[in-house]
C-alpha cells in the first residue's frame, strides 16, 4: 500500500511549536509512506493540489494529513483525495493543531508527538478500506398522525410544498381540541372561526390523504423508507356515498344513550352521529357499542331514512399501506381527571376535591364548552346541575399540575392563560358574577399574555388568591372552596356556586403505544422525547421521525402551530434530495462466527440489529443470527465492544484499525 | 432414588423428549455425564454428592433440532446456566425438559469421598439448593455441614494486599496456564464457535502460553464472564493447573451483587445485567 | 377465630363503653380476644412532641410482648392507639437506624410480626355476611353518620386502610348492621383530639362544626370509632349547649355499640346509657316501628 | 527504560461527539497541557472494548484514560451507560489482578468542557508519573518477546 | 437534600422529620384545610418559610407548633409530600431541647403529664392526668361539671390501672432521657 503524508504549518498554527519538515522527514522512511511533505497551507487550493499532484505522480492510494482538527477539514481533504481517484475513506487526519502545537511550548517534544500522532494516522489508514457512502432513496410521502391544530399544520404545510401527505386523525372528525374552545387567549378571537377553514383546506387539498377514524397499526424500515400500515375503523357508513344530509342522525330513535365527546360529557348524542356541525369530513358515525341494531339486530331506522343507501351495518375495518418517509407524530393531549385512580395508577386522584363526583365542580375544557357559542348553553354561562347562572365562581390552577403527590411534577403551561381568560369570559357574561382565581404563579410569558392577565385583573375585577385549595365540598347547592391567601396570610372561604378547576394537561393514553410503534423513547407520563432539547426540538432519535405539538409537552396553539411547521420543515429538508447519503460507518455482522446471543441487540439504541435464520439446503435451521440493518445503525459501535466472539464490527472502526493505533504505540 | 429414574423413563417412553442428559456410574463406580436415549438407559440414570458436572453445557455443544426437544438433569447451580442460555438465545425453553434436582452439595472431584472438607466452595455460599425453574423436580435436600468458605478468606486476604502484591500473585498463578481452554469448553457460557482467543484479525490475544498471553487470556475470559457466570466452578474443576480461576469470576459476581444487586440466571424474563442500563448506575468512579 | 386485642388506656376509662360493647359483640361474632398481658401505654401524641424515638419505643414495647405471647394479629380498637402501633411498627421495619436507637431504649431486641387491625378492619375480617345473619334488631330507620377522624386514615401511605378523603368500610358495617348511613362531609375533620383538656373552647368549637354537618345531612346520630373523637363530640356537647344557644344535639356512639343493638344485645351491656348524651331515645324511636325480625 | 527522568506514556481513548470535540476546545482555547498523551478517536464510548486497554499496556501504556459524554449526553443516546457498566466491572477485574485506578483511569467530558479536559489529561499525567514506569506489565512482555524469539 | 443542610438545626429538622423544608413552594395548603388555623398566631406554610429562611427563633417561639393537634390533613394534602405536622413534632422537641419559652405553655404542659403519668404507672390514667395537669396550669376549675358524671358513668376510675412491670417503662424512660444528654 502506497501512503502519502502531508504535514500542514496552518501558517505559524503548526510550524510554530512543531517542526513540521522534521515530522515529514520522519515519516517519509516510515514503512508504508511512499511520499511525505510539508506545506504552509494544506487546505488551501495550491495546498490542496499538492496532495492531488502525489497521488497522481506516485499512485498513492492512502493519504494521511497532519492539520488540524478532523472537526475542521477532514471533509476538505476527503474531496480533494477523492477527486483525484483516491477513496474519500481512505483518509485520515492526525490533529497536529487543537491536540498539539497549540497545548504545548516545547518545540522537541511537541515534534515528538506530532510525530507519533501521524504514526497513529498511518497505522490506521494501512487498514482502511475504500468505502462507499451509503445511498438510499427517499420516498417523497410523509406521514401525520393527529389531525389537531398541531397536525393540520404541519399537513398544510407539506402538502403546500408540493409533497403529498397522508394525514390519520382516530376521531370521526379532524380538529381536536381546538374545535371544542369558545375562544382564544390573549386575542379572544372565536377559535372555531379561524380553524374551521384550515380544516376545510385539509379536505380539499389535492395533495393530502385525509384517513379519520383511523389508527397507524404498524411502523416498519427507516428514514425515507418506512412502510406504514393504517387501521380504517368500519364507520358502518359508506364515506364515498354519504352526501352528510344528517336525516340518519335526526332519525335515530336513540338520543341520549350516549355521551356527547365533543361536549365533554355535557350533552349527549345519538347512536348515530357527527361529532359537531363543522366537522370534517361531515360523514356520520355509527357508536355500535349504544347502536341498538348492533344489540338486537332490530331497528335500521337509518338505513331507512337514507336515500343513498350509505348505511352498511357489515362494514369491515380495512388496511390501508403507504410508502412513507418522513413521519410527524402530532397525537396531542388530553386533561387529566381526579376522579379515583386504580391501585398502582401513576396518577391519584383528588379526594379533597370531591373525586369529580361533584356536579358543578368542572374541568377546563368543559367551561370552554359552556362558554362556547356553538356549546349545550349556546354561550349562557349556566352551570350543570340545575342551569342556573353561577354568580359566585371559582377558578382553581394547578390542579394535578405541579403535584408530586399526585404523580406530576410538571406545569402544565397553559392554565395560567386560559384561567385568565375563563376567568375574563365570565365577567363578560356576567355582570354581577364574582370570579376567585386560587393560583400558586402566574406564568404569562407570551406575546401579550401578561398584558392580558393584568387586564383579567385591573378591568374584569377578577380576584386572584395566591394559594392552593385544600378542601371543595357541596352544602345545599353551594360548593365550600377552603383555602388560604398566604400573601395576606388569612384565611379564605368561599361559597361559590361553581368551581372550574384546570386540571393538568396528559398525552393522549395512546401516545406511548404510538411511541412505541414509531421507536421513540417517551417520558413516564408518555410525552414523546425530542433527540435534543435545544438544538434538535422537534426531532426524535429516530431519523425521519419529527415531533409536533402536545405529543411533546404541554404547550398552546401558537406553540403547537410553529412547531408543527418546525416539524414540517424538517420533513421537507429530507424531501428535498432524491437520495439520502449516509455515512458508511456501519456496523456488519460475520454470521459465519455470530454465535447469536444478540447482546448486540439489547445495547443497540436504534433497534438496528434484526434476526436472520441460517438453514441448510434441506431448510433445516442451523442457527440465528444477527443482522445490521444499515438503514437504521448509526454507527457508534456500541455492538461491536459488546460481541464476546468480535463478529460485529464497526466499518471505519474495525478492531483491527484500532489494535493498529494501540500498536503503533509501541514504537514511541 | 427411584422418582429421577421414573420421571425420565416416563418422558422416554412417552417420547416428549429425545434423549435425557443426566449422570450414571461407570463400573469403576464412577459418577459421569450419561445420555439415556431409552427407557432402558434411563435404569441407569443416578444422582448423588458426585454428580458435579454441569450438564448444561451440553445443550449447546450438542446439536439440538429446531422443534426437538431434550430432558436435562440439573442442580439449582446447573439450571442457573440453563436459564442463562435460554436468556443468550442459544435455545429456546420448549426444547429443555428440566428434571430439577433438590441439592445437598457435591464435593470438589467426582473421585472425593462425600465429607466436609471435600465438599465444593460453591456449595458454601450457594443460597438456593432447590430448583428456581424446572418441568419437574426430583430428590430431597438433606442439610449438612458447611465447608469453610476458605475462597471468601483467601478473597479478603487479597482484598487487603497492596496492587502489587495482588499482581505478583496472579502472575504466579497465570503462569501456570498452558493455554488447553479446558475452563472454556466446559464453561456452559462459553458456547462462541469462535472465541476471541482464535480471532487473529486483529489477534487481540497472543495465543502463545506466554506470561503476557496468560495474562490477556485469563483477564478477557473473567471479563466476558461479567454478569454472565453462574458460578458453577466447573473452569477451576477443569483446569489441570489448578489457577483459582473462580476467584475471578467469583469477584465479578460479587460486583454484579454489589453494584446492581444482580444474580444470573434467576429467572427467564429477568433483563439481562449486560445489555440494559440505569440512568442511576453508580459511577463514582468516573472523572 | 381468635384475635390479639391491645385495648389501650381510654379504654380502661373513659372509653369503658368501648370496651364492653366490642366484647359483648364479639361474644356473638364468636371471636375471642386475647388481651396482650402487661401491655403499656402507647405514648399517644404526646410521645412524638417530646422525641421520635420514645414515640416508636412505648409502642414497640407492645408489639414485642404480642409476639412473644404469640399472637399474630392484633386489634386495636382505640385509633389513636392502632396509629401509633402501626406507625412505629413502620419505622421500625424501613428505618434501620431508628430501629436500633429503639432497641437501645428498650435494652433488647425489637421483634414486630403481629398484624394490627383497627376495629372496622376487625370486623371486615369478620365479614359483612357474619353480620347480616347475626342481625336481630331492624335499625333502617335509624340514619347514622360515620365520623372517622383523623387517625384511622391518616398518614394513608404508612396505614393502608381506605381512603383518606371520603372513606367508606365504617359506611358498609352500618349497612350491614341494618342502618342507613347518610352521605355528608366532615367524615375526616379533625375534632381537636389531644387539645381537649388544654383549650376546650377550640374543641368544642371543632365538634361543633362536625355535629352540625352531620345534622345538616340528616343523620339522626353519630357512629365513631376512636375514643378521643367520642368524648370531644359526647362528653364536650354539654358545654357546646351551653356555649352555644340553640345547639341541636345529637347522640354520639361507639360502632361497636351500634353493631351491638343491632345483634339484639342490651343496651346496657353495651354501655349506651353511660353516655353523655343519651342515644336510646333515638334509638328507641328508630327501632319501635317493628321490632325484632 | 531505566531513564533518569521517567516521561509516562498515557493512552486516551476518547469518543468522536464530547471529549474529542471537547480536547479540540481546550486547543483552541490554547490552554497548556502536559505532552505525555495519545488520543485515541472513536465514535462513542460504547465502542471502547477492554481488549483495547489490554492491548494498550502490552504496547507500554503507564496508564490509560477513557473518556466520553456525560450520562444523557451520549450523541447515541446510550452508547455511554452500557459502556459504564462495562468499566465498573473491568475495573474491579483489573483492580482485582493488581492494576489499580492510579492506571486506569475514567472521565466525563463535554464538548464544552475544554478546562476539565486539561485537568482530567494533567492529572492522569502526574499520577503515572507517580507510580513510574508500568514495569511488571513490561516484564511480562518482555519475557514474551524472548520467548518468542527462541 | 437541598444544598443548604449544613445547618444544624436544619440538619436535625431533616433528621427528625425525614424530608427537607427546600421542598415546600408555600403553596399554603396546609394552611387552608387545617382545623386549628384560627387558633395560631402563624400559618403552618409560614412555620415553614420561616425555617427555610434559617429565622429558627420565629418558627420556635410561634404558638402554631404547640397549637398542632396532629391531624396530619396537612401532611396527607401536601403536594410535595412534606409533612408539616412531623416538622411541628420536629420544632417541639428542639424547642423543648432548647427550652424555649413556648408560647403556648399548657399544650406543654399538658403531654409533661401525660408523659409522666405514663412512666408512674406504665399507663395514662385520667383522674391522675386531670389533676396533675390542673396543678402545672392552676386551671383548677376545669371540667368540675363533667367530671362528677364521668365519676358517675364509671368513666373514671379512682385507682390507677397500672402495670406489672412498671420499671420497664420507665427504663425506656430513663434511657430516653440519657440520649437526650
Amino acid at each position: 500500500m502506497k501512503i502519502g503524508v502531508f504535514v500542514c504549518y496552518c501558517g505559524e498554527n503548526i510550524g510554530r511549536t512543531v517542526d513540521c519538515a522534521a515530522v515529514a522527514k520522519e515519516l517519509s522512511a516510515y514503512p508504508g509512506v511512499a511520499h511525505a511533505e510539508a506545506y504552509k497551507y494544506m487546505c488551501s487550493d495550491p495546498g490542496q493540489n499538492l496532495i492531488k499532484q502525489a497521488i497522481k505522480e506516485k499512485n498513492l492510494d492512502a493519504v494521511v494529513v497532519g492539520s488540524c482538527s478532523p472537526h475542521m477539514h477532514e471533509k476538505t481533504f476527503r474531496k480533494a483525495c477523492a477527486s483525484a481517484g483516491v477513496n474519500p475513506y481512505m483518509v485520515e487526519i492526525a490533529n497536529l493543531r487543537e491536540h498539539c502545537s497549540w497545548i504545548h511550548d516545547d518545540i522537541p517534544s511537541a515534534t515528538a508527538k506530532a510525530i507519533d500522532l501521524v504514526r497513529i494516522a498511518v497505522e490506521k489508514v494501512k487498514y482502511n478500506e475504500p468505502l462507499q457512502t451509503i445511498q438510499v432513496p427517499v420516498t417523497k410521502r410523509a406521514l401525520v398522525i393527529g389531525g389537531g391544530i398541531a397536525g393540520i399544520q404541519s399537513a398544510l404545510d407539506i402538502a403546500n410544498a408540493g409533497f403529498p401527505v397522508v394525514l390519520v386523525e382516530k376521531e370521526p372528525s379532524i380538529g381536536g381540541h381546538m374545535s371544542q374552545l369558545s375562544e382564544t387567549f390573549p386575542t379572544l378571537d372565536c377559535s372555531q372561526c379561524i380553524l374551521t377553514p384550515r380544516m376545510v383546506e385539509v379536505y380539499q387539498h389535492s395533495n393530502i390523504t385525509l384517513l379519520t377514524y383511523s389508527e397507524v397499526e404498524k411502523v416498519e424500515g427507516f428514514i425515507g423508507n418506512f412502510k406504514v400500515t393504517v387501521r380504517k375503523k368500519a364507520r358502518s357508513v359508506k364515506d364515498e356515498v354519504c352526501t352528510g344530509c344528517g336525516l340518519c342522525v335526526q332519525n335515530c330513535p336513540i338520543k341520549k344513550k350516549a355521551q356527547s365527546e365533543f361536549d365533554e360529557s355535557l350533552t349527549t348524542r345519538p347512536a348515530i352521529y357527527v361529532p359537531f356541525p363543522q366537522a370534517v369530513p361531515n360523514i356520520p358515525v355509527i357508536d355500535r357499542s349504544v347502536c341498538t341494531y348492533y344489540k338486537t339486530g332490530k331497528c335500521q331506522m337509518c338505513k331507512k331514512v337514507c336515500g343513498r343507501e350509505a348505511i352498511d351495518f357489515d362494514q369491515q375495518d380495512t388496511f390501508l399501506t403507504f410508502d412513507i418517509g418522513a413521519i410527524i407524530a402530532a397525537t396531542g393531549y388530553k386533561l387529566y381527571k381526579i376522579d379515583k385512580k386504580p391501585e398502582g395508577h401513576i396518577y391519584k386522584g383528588y379526594g379533597e376535591y370531591g373525586y369529580g363526583e361533584l356536579k358543578d365542580v368542572i374541568d377546563g375544557l368543559q367551561f370552554e364548552r359552556i362558554a362556547s357559542a356553538s356549546g349545550p348553553t349556546s354561550g349562557e354561562i349556566l352551570r350543570p346541575s340545575d342551569k342556573k347562572e353561577p354568580k359566585k365562581v371559582v377558578f382553581v390552577q394547578c390542579v394535578g399540575s405541579r403535584d408530586e403527590s399526585k404523580g406530576f411534577s410538571y406545569c402544565s403551561k397553559i392554565c395560567c392563560m386560559y384561567t385568565a381568560k375563563h376567568a375574563m369570559l365570565y365577567k363578560h357574561k356576567v355582570h354581577d358574577g364574582e370570579a376567585y382565581v386560587f393560583y400558586m404563579d402566574i406564568r404569562s410569558n407570551g406575546k401579550g399574555y401578561d398584558e392580558f392577565v393584568r387586564r383579567a385583573i385591573e378591568e374584569d375585577g377578577v380576584k386572584y388568591i395566591r394559594g392552593r385549595v385544600s378542601k371543595i365540598y357541596e352544602e345545599n347547592g353551594k360548593y365550600i372552596v377552603k383555602g388560604e391567601d398566604t400573601i395576606a396570610g388569612v384565611r379564605m372561604e368561599i361559597d361559590a356556586d361553581m368551581v372550574v378547576l384546570a386540571t393538568a394537561m396528559i398525552p393522549q393514553p395512546e401516545n406511548s403505544k404510538v411511541a412505541q410503534l414509531l421507536g421513540i423513547p417517551y417520558d413516564k407520563h408518555g410525552f414523546m422525547q425530542e433527540v435534543h432539547p435545544k438544538l434538535r426540538p422537534v426531532e426524535t432519535s429516530t431519523g425521519g421521525i419529527f415531533l409536533a405539538g402536545a405529543c411533546h409537552s404541554p404547550r398552546d396553539i401558537p406553540e403547537s402551530v410553529s412547531m408543527a411547521s418546525a416539524a414540517a420543515a424538517k420533513a421537507m429538508v429530507l424531501f428535498g434530495s432524491d437520495i439520502l447519503e449516509r455515512e458508511p460507518v456501519v456496523a456488519k455482522v460475520e454470521a459465519s462466527t455470530c454465535a447469536g446471543c444478540f447482546y448486540c441487540q439489547k445495547v443497540c439504541a436504534y433497534s438496528a440489529i434484526e434476526r436472520k435464520e441460517i438453514r441448510d439446503r434441506q431448510g433445516n435451521l442451523i442457527k440465528v443470527v444477527a443482522y445490521v440493518n444499515a438503514g437504521l445503525c448509526q454507527g457508534c459501535g456500541t455492538c461491536n465492544a459488546t460481541c464476546p466472539s468480535k463478529s460485529v464490527e464497526l466499518i471505519g472502526f474495525r478492531d483491527e484499525q484500532i489494535f493498529a493505533e494501540i500498536q503503533s504505540l509501541s514504537g514511541f | 432414588m427411584p422418582d429421577l429414574i421414573e420421571i425420565a423413563k416416563g418422558l422416554l417412553e412417552s417420547k416428549e423428549v429425545s434423549f435425557i442428559i443426566g449422570y450414571t456410574k461407570d463400573r469403576f463406580g464412577r459418577v459421569k455425564p450419561y445420555i439415556a436415549k431409552s427407557v432402558e438407559d434411563a435404569n441407569n440414570l443416578m444422582f448423588d454428592h458426585h454428580s458435579i458436572h454441569n450438564l448444561a453445557v451440553y445443550l449447546t455443544r450438542l446439536k439440538i433440532p429446531e422443534n426437538g426437544k431434550v430432558g436435562i438433569v440439573a442442580k439449582s447451580c446447573d439450571i442457573k446456566a440453563i436459564i442463562a442460555l435460554i436468556q443468550e438465545n442459544q435455545i429456546k425453553r420448549e426444547q429443555v425438559y428440566i428434571i430439577g434436582m433438590n441439592c445437598s452439595g457435591v464435593v470438589t472431584h467426582s473421585t472425593d469421598e462425600w465429607k466436609k472438607e471435600n465438599i465444593q466452595i460453591k456449595c458454601k455460599y450457594c443460597a438456593d439448593k432447590s430448583p428456581m425453574l424446572y418441568d419437574a423436580v426430583a430428590g430431597t435436600a438433606e442439610p449438612f455441614e458447611q465447608p469453610d468458605d476458605t475462597q471468601a478468606v483467601l478473597m479478603q486476604k487479597l482484598e487487603a494486599m497492596s496492587s502489587a502484591e495482588r499482581w505478583d500473585f496472579w502472575a504466579k498463578e497465570f503462569e501456570k496456564c498452558i493455554k488447553c481452554y479446558a475452563c472454556r469448553q466446559v464453561c456452559p457460557m462459553c458456547y462462541c464457535e469462535q472465541c476471541i482467543a482464535e480471532k487473529n484479525q486483529p489477534q487481540w490475544i497472543t495465543t502463545s502460553p506466554t506470561p503476557a498471553g496468560n495474562f490477556s487470556w485469563n483477564i478477557i475470559k473473567a471479563f466476558h464472564m461479567a454478569g454472565r457466570c453462574v458460578g458453577c466452578h466447573e473452569c477451576e474443576r477443569a483446569c489441570p493447573m489448578g489457577i483459582p480461576l473462580t476467584l475471578l469470576t467469583r469477584k465479578m459476581g460479587m460486583v454484579a451483587g454489589k453494584e446492581f444487586n444482580y444474580r444470573h440466571g434467576m429467572a427467564i424474563d429477568q433483563p439481562t445485567l449486560v445489555g440494559s442500563y440505569n440512568f442511576n448506575d453508580n459511577e463514582d468512579f468516573i472523572k | 377465630m381468635e384475635i390479639g386485642y391491645y385495648p389501650g388506656c381510654s379504654l380502661e376509662g373513659t372509653a369503658k363503653e368501648f370496651d364492653k360493647s366490642l366484647k359483648e359483640v364479639l361474644k356473638v361474632l364468636d371471636v375471642n380476644l386475647k388481651e396482650i398481658e402487661d401491655w403499656s401505654c402507647c405514648g399517644a401524641s404526646s410521645a412524638h412532641s417530646a422525641g421520635n424515638t420514645l414515640a416508636v419505643a412505648l409502642p414497640a414495647r407492645n408489639l414485642k410482648l404480642a409476639d412473644d405471647q404469640g399472637l399474630k394479629e392484633i386489634v386495636a380498637p382505640c385509633a389513636a392507639c392502632f396509629n401509633r402501633l402501626v406507625t412505629a411498627k413502620h419505622e421500625l421495619k424501613f428505618d434501620e437506624s431508628m430501629r436500633i436507637k429503639v432497641e437501645k431504649l428498650l435494652e433488647e431486641k425489637t421483634s414486630f410480626n403481629a398484624d394490627i387491625y383497627n376495629i372496622l378492619q376487625l370486623f371486615q375480617k369478620i365479614g359483612m355476611e357474619k353480620i347480616k345473619e347475626n342481625v336481630k334488631i331492624n335499625l333502617k330507620n335509624l340514619k347514622v353518620a360515620c365520623y372517622y377522624g383523623c387517625l384511622l386514615v391518616r398518614p394513608n401511605d404508612i396505614i393502608q386502610f381506605d381512603d383518606t378523603e371520603n372513606p367508606l368500610s365504617m359506611e358498609e358495617i352500618v349497612m350491614a348492621s341494618g342502618a342507613q348511613p347518610v352521605n355528608w362531609n366532615f367524615k375526616t375533620e379533625c375534632c381537636g383530639a389531644s387539645l381537649s383538656i388544654v383549650h376546650t373552647g377550640i374543641v368544642e368549637k371543632l365538634s361543633k362544626q362536625i355535629m352540625d354537618n352531620a345534622i345538616l345531612h340528616k343523620a339522626d346520630i353519630i357512629a365513631v370509632a376512636c375514643p378521643m373523637c367520642h368524648s370531644n363530640l359526647d362528653m364536650r356537647q354539654l358545654n357546646i349547649k351551653k356555649d352555644y344557644p340553640g345547639h341541636k344535639e345529637i347522640p354520639v356512639v361507639y360502632i361497636s355499640e351500634l353493631v351491638g343493638l343491632a345483634l339484639g344485645i342490651d343496651p346496657a351491656k353495651l354501655g349506651l346509657n353511660s353516655h353523655f348524651i343519651d342515644p336510646m331515645k333515638v334509638l328507641n324511636s328508630a327501632i319501635t316501628e317493628e321490632a325484632a325480625i | 527504560m531505566a531513564e533518569e527522568k521517567f516521561e509516562p506514556k498515557v493512552v486516551a481513548f476518547v469518543c468522536n461527539w464530547c471529549t474529542y470535540t471537547g480536547a479540540d476546545l481546550a486547543g483552541t482555547s490554547r490552554l497548556k497541557q502536559e505532552p505525555n498523551a495519545r488520543l485515541i478517536r472513536v465514535p462513542c464510548t460504547g465502542r471502547i472494548d477492554p481488549v483495547f486497554v489490554i492491548k494498550a499496556f502490552e504496547s507500554g501504556a503507564d496508564g490509560v484514560l477513557i473518556s466520553g459524554c456525560h450520562p444523557g449526553d451520549c450523541h447515541y443516546n446510550t452508547g455511554n451507560f452500557h459502556a459504564r457498566r462495562r468499566w465498573t466491572f473491568f475495573k474491579e477485574l483489573l483492580n482485582f489482578v493488581g492494576i489499580d485506578s492510579t492506571r486506569l483511569h475514567f472521565s466525563w467530558v463535554s464538548a464544552s468542557e475544554g478546562k476539565k479536559w486539561v485537568d482530567v489529561v494533567n492529572g492522569v499525567i502526574d499520577t503515572v508519573r507517580e507510580q513510574g514506569p508500568f514495569l511488571k506489565y513490561k516484564e511480562i512482555k518482555e519475557h514474551d518477546f524472548q520467548e518468542i524469539e527462541n | 437534600m437541598s444544598q443548604h443542610n449544613y445547618d444544624p438545626i436544619l440538619q436535625e429538622i431533616i433528621e427528625i422529620t425525614g424530608k427537607d423544608p427546600a421542598k415546600c413552594y408555600q403553596c399554603g395548603k396546609c394552611s387552608a384545610g387545617c382545623p386549628i388555623r384560627d387558633y395560631e398566631d402563624v400559618p403552618p406554610n409560614r412555620v415553614i418559610r420561616y425555617i427555610q429562611l434559617g429565622m429558627y427563633d420565629k418558627a420556635l417561639s410561634s404558638s402554631t407548633i404547640w397549637m398542632c393537634a396532629g391531624c396530619l390533613t396537612c401532611s396527607s394534602r401536601c403536594p410535595n409530600d412534606f409533612e408539616p405536622a412531623k416538622l411541628m413534632d420536629a420544632l417541639r422537641q428542639i424547642a423543648i431541647k432548647k427550652n424555649i419559652q413556648p408560647a403556648d405553655k399548657k399544650v406543654q404542659k399538658f403531654h409533661r403529664a401525660f408523659l409522666d403519668q405514663i412512666k408512674a404507672n406504665g399507663r395514662s390514667y385520667e383522674l391522675g392526668l386531670v389533676a396533675e395537669y390542673k396543678l402545672l396550669t392552676g386551671a383548677l376549675m376545669q371540667d368540675v361539671d363533667v367530671a362528677p358524671t364521668m365519676f358517675l358513668k364509671g368513666k373514671i376510675g379512682i385507682l390507677p390501672n397500672r402495670i406489672k412491670n412498671k420499671d420497664k417503662v420507665r427504663k425506656i424512660f430513663k434511657n430516653f432521657e440519657e440520649e437526650g444528654k
